[in-house]
């Protein structure tokens, strides 16, 4: 029984961290139309900004859920404005520029952190259930996550800004119909996005040993994820998330770690072979 | 066609022979062997992305899948004759399946590119976990992340104990690859090849005028692998070892990066910027001022910003506003450059 | 920064030099020491020092009037972690710069891509890393540690301090795979039970489920011969989940690339290893090795198993050079085959002739406050694993890699 | 009586609730021009993207030339001989115009009867002084008389135009109309066309479509002047 929790806690954890990991890429990709490569640099800058304002003496948590977002978003500004807006349009140049992007940052962190390892501990510590030990952090990211999820809900359904953004995401001259400048949008967006990226990387610290290559790892789960999710931004990233995090929890208790990816990786084929759209190209569509 | 081989080929044979007489007086033919199957993979991304319009984030599985296959077979029949062949079958087969799940399923542009990426991932994850004595092929170890050393290199056919290593070697891959481009020049030139362009251009209306799309896309995508493939068993004999870093992500990215920098669209381009990048990295490798990982994403960024078509077709287009025919240069100072005539008869 | 401009200054001239001059000018007045190592990309956490290391040993080397009354010069690589570029620059060391000898290498997979080349055209190869054992080839000299000479030592011991039931989770490569192997035989003989052994690819990092399945198991030790950055994660997520109080650790990697250092005490503390180097050696060559490694420029804490194993290596081959009087490969190697011994940062390393891997001290250590506590030293192990399979006294022309059957 | 080479019977296309086309029967015999009209959401367009395979009809068949063809895909379609232009211009805007059109021929004949079928197709819609441009580099009235050339490099028996004259100017149409003459010496026409003008000029049978279904069929002279036409068509427009 206590098993059970247990396997119940880290499938919830494998969940929340895949829509942590995948946001930021799904509200650039979902709304901008662009696959951002670099992404999982930006969330391995989240990480560093975190270690480094948390030994500069920062609250660990205002430094993950506050500077190190802060931080990365405005990255994610210069980013835009030097290289991405040159590119709107031309979904396949921005993935080759973003990946070159992604080299560069970690070029650029290997030479100012160096390559050795480091990391932070974790802020909350464990606890028993039953004959068990379970991680508290778990809980911090299934919670992060849900809140997530309900403020990307709110903004886009409750606010002048979210139903922007929504006519943005329909027809790109929507915006500009309205009076908006489409630039303005974009650049808010990427800024929201690289934010998103960079709150993952911070959260996600504690738990990893970070080194400048560490954004490879979340890069290809994370675009799975999202093209796996279809259209709809909130919807998708749900569906998908939940679909391969339940999948790959099953198969790394059930078998190894290893099938776990492997399994995810194979669930993410047939997908797309068998709705090439995403999921949410072909069920609950029109949702957010 | 007629000019083809009557001007064409000599030409580019010529070309070559020139090439592969100077090239070594600079630099090592250790060196230039490798330098010149990166351009064979390079080249063969070329094909499928620069005229067919498949973009492919998985060409290094192919040429993983190559190099393995030829490790393998080379360990188990110990001549390296047959290894070599099927280091060329093998992954036409596996990208001919690949392809035809994908393009009868209609999935283009970025789901073609999650597919690849996620094989590739999918392989390299399998070929990193074989580490353990049950991942056995005939009398060969996977042997996981170390990968496998050790296996029969290139001997004369049905000699198994003349090999051919060294400058000879060198000679081999260059005539390889030459035979290679020359085969591929005339596939583009064949009906086949202009009709892979067509649907590079407009995949529907080729689909209107009855041509079946989804078969001629798998077929094209199964000769880059082959020629990936082909790149990947030579590869293997020259580096004595295979390692699942072949299939990484990080291989794929060069390859990709070879074509953007050298030129898509052109049939020299993605040689020249694999065997060019190549060397830079090689020459990077000598110091350590710079990191190299840096600078390669700045050659990337700045390619895709500013020289978007690549070298190759960049210096084409300066060519012809310096030396070109003036009266027409209005007209065609503006035109997309074209693939050295590939594209006419 | 100034270090590394030094050493690009330094390999810019060598490398200018191998390309632009012919080679009749390269006169043979130095000697020539050839090295490969990763010093950027992902493995550089382990390179970056070893270079470290090995320089400093020549220029202690050459300070100290050099070899044979000549200087000795280092032509140095980088090979970005990029398996193929290992190859590439072999051949370059071999064909081009014609060195006199090669350290480097630190994957196994990196090693095998040299070996043969090296093995081939007769130029002697050091390789100094930790690694899983069985390599058999007289052209080449190991002098870091195998899995039996830790596990033998530290498997009793671990047991001893927790108990008879042993989980095992390794990296899932050569060298975790025959460490998780001589791991089980220890245990068995100890009179221990394995209750469990998990594979990890290097770029896994989550270990929630490992974790559960552990407790599951209920076991009283876990042995984690992990590798890399991603897998420093499982220490990290054991210490959130509270497991450090109820079930004891064991490493037999954990503090070769420095790792200890980055996880804070409270994770740290505790976990049990077994190396011949410790930064806390209270010796007087680790001393002396310190103070120079700071005065040449290093971070003071940086120094780590595989740079003091790197170091160990150059001064072996200058021990072995100095006795034969040459740099003739085969006088060298037979001088090296007389038992050489050196004694270094991490103590006495002794050539083994039969395998020509290294006898050395291993020290049982816990970690405590980011540090390696010495706990015991266990003086002049044998490569017992290499020995049972490689003799090159009887068989001189062999050249495998075995993989030894426990 | 000629061979009925397009046949559909209770051609059937719903969208979730909306039904776009209703039950149609539709009979078009060798050597016919028949333009198909209606206002917008008529329900042709959607008649003609379930005829090309487009779109597949949710009931109902399609014959050509007697074989069942529903549920094909458009390639199938094209395969039997079938010439299909598209609403929006489908061009290969890479190549030029001579690549374009020997593309189209080279599918059913040899590389050398291909190169000479390219020719005359050039030479017969008068695209001589262009043949080696671009296409990407044309106006639009020249982009459709490619895309016209493409359709009749093929030879094909039927053909199958959406909005052939849309967006061209007056001297455009009437060549487009000329061409369009010519294929009937050969072949069967269908055209979904907007362009009252152009219909009279190639003077051909109508069908009006209205709410999906067929309103009714016949000369064009006698269906403009038909009051129930006027009133759901026509009358809308002015």
């Amino acid at each position: 029984m206590d098993l059970v929790f247990v396997i119940i806690v880290e499938m919830l954890y494998a969940v929340a961290s895949l829509v942590l990991i995948s946001a930021g890429l799904a509200i650039v990709f979902g709304m901008m139309k662009i696959i951002n490569l670099a992404h999982g640099e930006f969330m391995m800058m989240g990480g560093y900004v975190t270690i480094t304002a948390v030994t500069l003496g920062a609250n660990v948590f205002v430094a993950m859920l506050i500077i190190a977002p802060v931080v990365v978003g405005l990255i994610g500004l210069v980013v835009e404005r030097l290289v991405i807006r040159h590119l709107y349009g031309r979904l396949v140049d921005t993935m080759l520029a973003t990946w070159g992007l992604s080299l560069f940052f970690i070029g650029l962190a290997t030479m100012i952190f160096g390559n050795t390892t480091t990391g932070i501990s974790t802020p909350i510590s464990g606890f028993t259930v039953g004959n068990y030990q379970v991680n508290g952090y778990n809980f911090f990211i299934i919670l992060i996550a849900i809140v997530l999820l309900g403020l990307m809900y709110a903004v886009l359904k409750g606010t002048r800004l979210g139903l922007i953004a929504r006519g943005a995401m329909q027809l790109p001259d929507m915006a500009a119909a309205l009076g908006y400048s489409p630039e303005r949008i974009y650049m808010a967006t990427f800024f929201c996005g690289s934010a998103l990226s960079g709150l993952a990387g911070a959260i996600l610290a504690p738990l990893v040993g970070l080194v400048p290559t560490s954004g490879g790892a979340y890069i290809a789960k994370a675009f799975i994820t999202v093209i796996a999710g279809g259209p709809s931004l909130i919807t998708g990233l749900m569906a998908s998330s939940g679909l391969f995090g339940f999948i790959s929890q099953i198969f790394t208790f059930a078998v190894s770690p290893v099938m776990g990816e492997v399994a995810l990786l194979v669930a993410a084929v047939v997908l797309l072979r068998l709705l090439p759209q995403g999921v949410t190209g072909k069920f609950f569509r029109g949702r957010l | 066609m007629a000019s083809f081989w009557a001007k064409e080929v000599p030409a580019t044979i010529i070309v070559a022979a020139l090439l592969i007489w100077i090239m070594p007086m600079m630099i090592g033919t250790y060196t230039l062997t490798v330098l010149l199957i990166y351009g064979m993979l390079g080249f063969s991304l070329g094909l499928i992305w620069g005229f067919g319009g498949i973009l492919c984030f998985g060409q290094a599985a192919f040429f993983g899948l190559g190099a393995y296959t030829y490790a393998i077979a080379a360990i188990n029949i110990g001549d390296s004759t047959i290894p070599m062949l099927l280091a060329v079958l093998v992954p036409a087969a596996f990208a001919a399946l690949l392809g035809a799940m994908m393009f009868y399923g209609r999935l283009t542009d970025v789901y073609l590119g999650v597919i690849t990426l996620v094989v590739t991932l999918i392989l390299f994850k399998f070929i990193s976990s074989t580490a353990g004595p049950e991942y056995v092929i005939g009398k060969a170890r996977l042997g996981g992340f170390n990968g496998i050393p050790g296996f029969q290199t290139l001997n004369v056919p049905g000699r198994p104990n003349d090999y051919i290593y060294g400058d000879p070697y060198f000679y081999f891959c260059a005539v390889l690859l030459l035979i290679v481009y020359l085969l591929v020049s005339w596939l583009l030139k064949s009906s086949f090849g202009r009709v892979a362009v067509g649907i590079r251009e407009n995949e529907v209306r080729v689909a209107l005028m009855g041509y079946d799309v989804s078969a001629r896309k798998t077929v094209l995508f199964a000769i880059g692998a082959a020629i990936a493939g082909l790149a990947g068993g030579l590869f293997a004999n020259w580096g004595e070892i295979v390692t699942p870093n072949l299939f990484s992500l990080g291989q794929s990215a060069e390859i990709i990066i070879w074509c953007i920098v050298g030129g898509l669209g052109t049939r020299i381009g993605p040689i020249v910027g694999a065997a060019g990048l190549a060397y830079l990295k090689f020459l990077l490798g000598q110091q350590s001022m710079i990191d190299n990982t840096l600078l390669t994403g700045i050659i990337l960024v700045l390619f895709v910003l500013f020289l978007p078509k690549g070298l190759v077709p960049a210096i084409a287009s300066l060519w012809r506003i310096s030396f070109g025919q003036r009266r027409q240069l209005p007209r065609h100072g503006a035109r997309r450059i074209r693939s050295g005539g590939a594209r006419h008869g | 920064m100034s270090i590394n401009r030094r050493h690009f200054l330094a390999s810019a001239a060598a490398a200018t030099g191998a390309i632009m001059l012919p080679r009749a000018v390269m006169a043979a007045d130095t000697i020539k020491l050839g090295s490969v190592l990763d010093v950027s990309g992902i493995f550089d956490a382990y390179g970056k020092p070893m270079d470290m290391a090995m320089r400093l040993a020549v220029s202690q080397i050459n300070a100290a009037g050099g070899l044979l009354g000549k200087q000795v010069e280092v032509v140095g690589y980088d090979t970005q972690s990029d398996m193929a570029l290992y190859s590439q620059y072999a051949q370059q060391l071999v064909r081009e710069d014609k060195v006199d000898v090669v350290h480097g290498g630190i994957l196994s997979a990196s090693r095998e891509a040299i070996r043969q080349t090296l093995h081939k055209n007769k130029t002697l190869y050091f390789y100094n890393v930790l690694y899983e054992g069985g390599v058999c080839d007289r052209n080449i000299f190991i002098n870091g540690v195998t899995p039996a000479q830790q596990a033998e030592a530290l498997v009793p011991y671990a047991m001893g301090k927790s108990g008879k039931k042993v989980y095992i989770v390794a990296a899932d490569y050569n060298y975790g795979q025959i460490t998780a192997r001589w791991l089980q035989k220890f245990v068995a003989d100890n009179g221990g039970e394995t209750v469990g052994v998990d594979f990890f690819p290097l770029d896994v990092s989550d270990f929630g489920s490992t974790i559960a399945k552990i407790q599951t198991a209920g076991a009283d030790l876990v042995i984690a011969p992990l590798v890399g950055g991603a897998h420093l994660s499982f220490f990290r997520q054991w210490a959130a989940a509270g497991m450090k109080d109820r079930i004891a650790l064991a490493s037999t990697t954990m503090g070769v690339g420095n790792e200890h250092k980055v996880l804070t005490a409270e994770e740290g503390n505790g976990i049990m290893v077994a190396y011949n180097y410790s930064q806390e050696l209270d010796t007087p060559e680790n001393a002396a090795f310190k103070e120079a490694w700071v005065a040449a420029g290093g971070d003071a804490g940086g120094m780590h198993e595989l740079a003091v194993s790197n170091y160990h290596g150059v001064l072996t081959w200058a021990e072995g050079v100095r006795i034969a009087g040459t740099l003739e490969r085969d006088a060298v190697v037979e001088a090296l085959e007389t038992g050489v011994s050196i004694t270094g940062p991490g103590g006495k390393v002794t050539v083994d002739p039969k395998t020509h891997h290294a006898v050395l001290d291993v020290h049982l250590m816990e970690v405590e406050n980011q540090g390696m506590r010495v706990v015991e030293t266990l003086p002049q192990r044998q490569p017992i694993d290499t020995q049972a399979v490689c003799d090159l006294g009887a068989n001189p022309d062999d050249n495998t890699q075995y993989e030894i059957q426990i | 009586m000629a061979e009925i080479v397009l046949e559909t019977a209770g051609l059937t296309m719903r969208f979730g609730g909306v039904v776009a086309t209703d039950n149609v029967d539709f009979k078009l015999r060798a050597g016919e021009l028949r333009c198909l009209i209606g206002p917008n959401g008529a329900g042709k367009s959607t008649f003609f993207k379930c005829v090309t395979g487009l779109l597949t009809p949710t009931g109902g068949q399609v014959f050509m030339r007697g074989h069942e063809t529903t549920g094909w895909n458009p390639r199938q379609v094209a395969a039997l001989g079938v010439g299909i232009k598209t609403q929006v211009p489908n061009l290969m805007d890479g190549l030029d115009v001579h690549e374009n059109i020997w593309m189209a021929a080279r599918r059913f004949l040899p590389m050398q009867d291909a190169m000479r079928k390219a020719s005359e197709v050039i030479e017969r819609l008068a695209l001589g002084p262009i043949a080696r441009t671009e296409l990407g580099r044309l106006a639009h009235g020249e982009r459709q008389r490619v895309e016209l050339g493409l359709v009749v490099a093929g030879d094909p028996w039927l053909v199958l135009l959406d909005e052939p004259a849309a967006g061209m100017s007056a001297d455009d149409v009437e060549r487009m109309s000329d061409i369009i003459r010519e294929m009937t010496r050969t072949a069967a026409v269908v055209i979904v066309e907007h362009d009252m003008q152009f219909i009279r000029s190639i003077a051909s049978t109508v069908t009006v479509f209205h709410q999906g279904a067929v309103l009714m069929e016949d000369h064009v002279d006698r269906v403009m002047a038909d009051p129930t036409v006027r009133n759901v068509y026509l009358g809308k427009k002015a």
